[in-house]
């Protein structure tokens, strides 16, 4: 039987428990070029239309995921419920995601509180962070960054696919201490909200 | 929208409300707070430190960041971190410092500004909405984050089953990464459980191992003369014997001896 | 979208770490039949008949597996892929490397997180690993100890022929400052490859 090289792209991606990259995908056949592979993958992918699967490009390569709609119909057979993880949690990985790299002192710094320990160690657990160096400051803090499995965890390809941050408003550094009501007038069309 | 001085000393925020925590008047109640007092501990509980009271002080009235109200605003954030404890939360350090910090800001607006060579003094209020404008970026975008397909709760990576085993695949190993993947955990203990960890020989845990398979090919007992090398001279007796002491503390082998200056014997403990 | 059953059955099986059984499968529906549902997986099966996969019954229930045919085809691209060991395993066998002989719980509570079932049986299969008595606590938990093979997978003639902690501290000075962004995860150079 000859195979079709779209369903050995399919077999490889189904087998593999990592995702693939296009260099791994155009290994398996000889003189095909990586945009011949993305057409395969695409053609895959729309033969994937009304099903409940999807390749999806995300960091560390191509993978083959479930769509949403349907783990709502699945979660009952998983063994592991999925986790929802604490505000504390999302601030955290945000930040490292966002400010990378960043010393857990820092983080602490602008979340105005302590992080506990359990947060920083479940992250490693998670393989979503990882250490990247140490600053060179008192007690060599460990400078923290994400990992490409934390953008395959949200279907990211690279960093800069995150979700822009919201940008900050300047402030008037001067101000009458005298007539704080005046000045606060006259500052009143630069204080729409920052959403 | 936003009240000035004149407006604060005949607008009291506090006294005016009461309400019923856990059957007891609360008077410190902020004037703000409509919440159902059942709620009010969850509520309280949920904030995650002071910025992020503050943030909420300020964004449920609809004010600016920029122009915070600092002295109607400082006092709201006392009622409610004094609530807080009233109902007994656990009160963290921060909750505490920012209220000074407040309470500063409050007396450094009252007092003329000051006027230096490098110009005019920053507004007292500058560096702390610097920290609410840099916290409330991070918590938007978390609260983004949250709503991003995720792995396990929106989607999972599928898999087929494959017969590998004409495949061996290789293993990837490294001493350094081993060493280093040693090296995190005993810094994470440090930092976490000070004094709880101290480094051994490692001599003595090998000899350890070494016993135990000792033990385990004998089937029975095994004198501890025989665990010597004597090649290895004093220094193999002493290692030898620390990890004898060791497996006896762990409590994996039995020790005896008839008489003093007998030969010892170890064995297994039996299941 | 409304979802074919035939796909949501594709979806739960290949979602699933185990093979699932008819049961489970009819779960995903209200009122079906264990002959619809064996209907269905036919139908599949049929639609698979060009594509490299297939669904297999084996004794634990139905699972999708890759044809015989593309295993061949998909061999080099296993062997391409070294296995990596991930921080949990790194951080669990450089534990009981060093700490030997020394129980799960013991290396859960300095790893201050739970060692997950897998990993521990993962170490079994390399061989890296073993059982050398029983501590005499409740449950009397297994000590574990590393195996000769451990010590031939990192080119180790001895366990005391492992770094001392202060020789590490020393060893990552260096080489952090040479491999910022290297971590766990991360290729090293001085990786070897064992079979």
């Amino acid at each position: 039987m000859a195979l079709e090289e779209k369903y050995v792209i399919e077999a490889a991606l189904l087998s593999s428990d990592e995702p693939l990259k296009v260099q791994d995908l155009m290994s398996l056949f000889e003189g095909i070029s990586s945009a011949q592979v993305k057409i395969l993958i695409d053609q895959l992918n729309a033969e994937y239309k009304n099903r409940c699967i999807e390749i999806v490009e995300v960091s560390s390569g191509y993978r083959i995921s479930t769509k949403k709609e349907v783990n709502e119909i699945l979660i009952p057979l998983w063994e592991l419920k999925p986790q929802k993880l604490s505000r504390a949690m999302y601030e955290t990985i945000a930040l490292i995601a966002y400010r990378q790299p960043i010393t857990r002192g820092e983080i602490e710094e602008i979340r105005g509180v302590s992080v506990s320990a359990n947060i920083i160690k479940n992250l490693f657990e998670k393989e979503w962070i990882k250490v990247v160096g140490h600053k060179d400051t008192l007690g060599k803090p460990a400078l923290l960054a994400t990992t490409a499995k934390f953008l395959d965890s949200f279907n990211l390809k690279k960093i800069s696919d995150l979700p822009p941050l919201e940008e900050i408003e300047e402030m008037f550094t001067s101000y009458d201490s005298e007539t704080e009501s005046e000045s606060i007038e006259t500052k009143d069309h630069s204080a729409h909200q920052v959403h | 929208m936003l009240l000035n001085e004149d407006q604060l000393k005949t607008h009291p925020a506090d006294s005016d409300h009461i309400a019923i925590v856990n059957g007891q008047a609360v008077e410190q109640l902020p004037s703000d707070l409509y919440i159902p007092p059942q709620a009010l501990k969850v509520f309280l509980q949920s904030f995650e430190g002071p910025l992020d009271l503050l943030l909420y002080l300020i964004r449920y009235r609809d004010l600016s960041i920029l122009e915070i109200p600092i002295f109607e605003i400082s006092n709201q954030y006392v009622q409610y971190i004094e609530l807080m404890s009233e109902l007994e939360l656990e009160l963290a350090g921060e909750y505490l410092l920012m209220a000074a910090t407040l309470a500063e800001i409050k007396s450094r607006m009252l007092l003329p500004k000051v006027v230096t060579d490098e110009g005019v003094e920053e507004d007292p209020r500058a560096d702390l909405v610097r920290r609410l404008q840099e916290y409330e970026q991070i918590k938007n975008a978390a609260e983004t984050l949250e709503t991003l397909p995720q792995i396990g709760r929106d989607f999972l990576a599928v898999h087929a089953y494959s017969n590998r085993v004409i495949v061996m695949p290789p293993i990837e190993t490294s001493i350094a990464l081993l060493c280093k993947a040693y090296q995190e955990v005993l810094l994470r203990v440090e930092q976490y459980n000070p004094h709880q960890f101290f480094s051994e020989p490692l001599s003595v845990r090998e000899r350890m191992t070494l016993i135990l398979d000792k033990l385990q090919q004998s089937s029975g007992k095994v004198s501890f003369s025989e665990l010597i090398d004597q090649e290895e001279g004093r220094a193999g007796v002493v290692v030898t014997f620390l990890a004898t002491l060791d497996l006896i503390k762990s409590l994996a082998i039995n020790v005896y001896q008839v008489k003093p200056f007998e030969c010892i014997y170890l064995s297994m403990k039996q299941n």
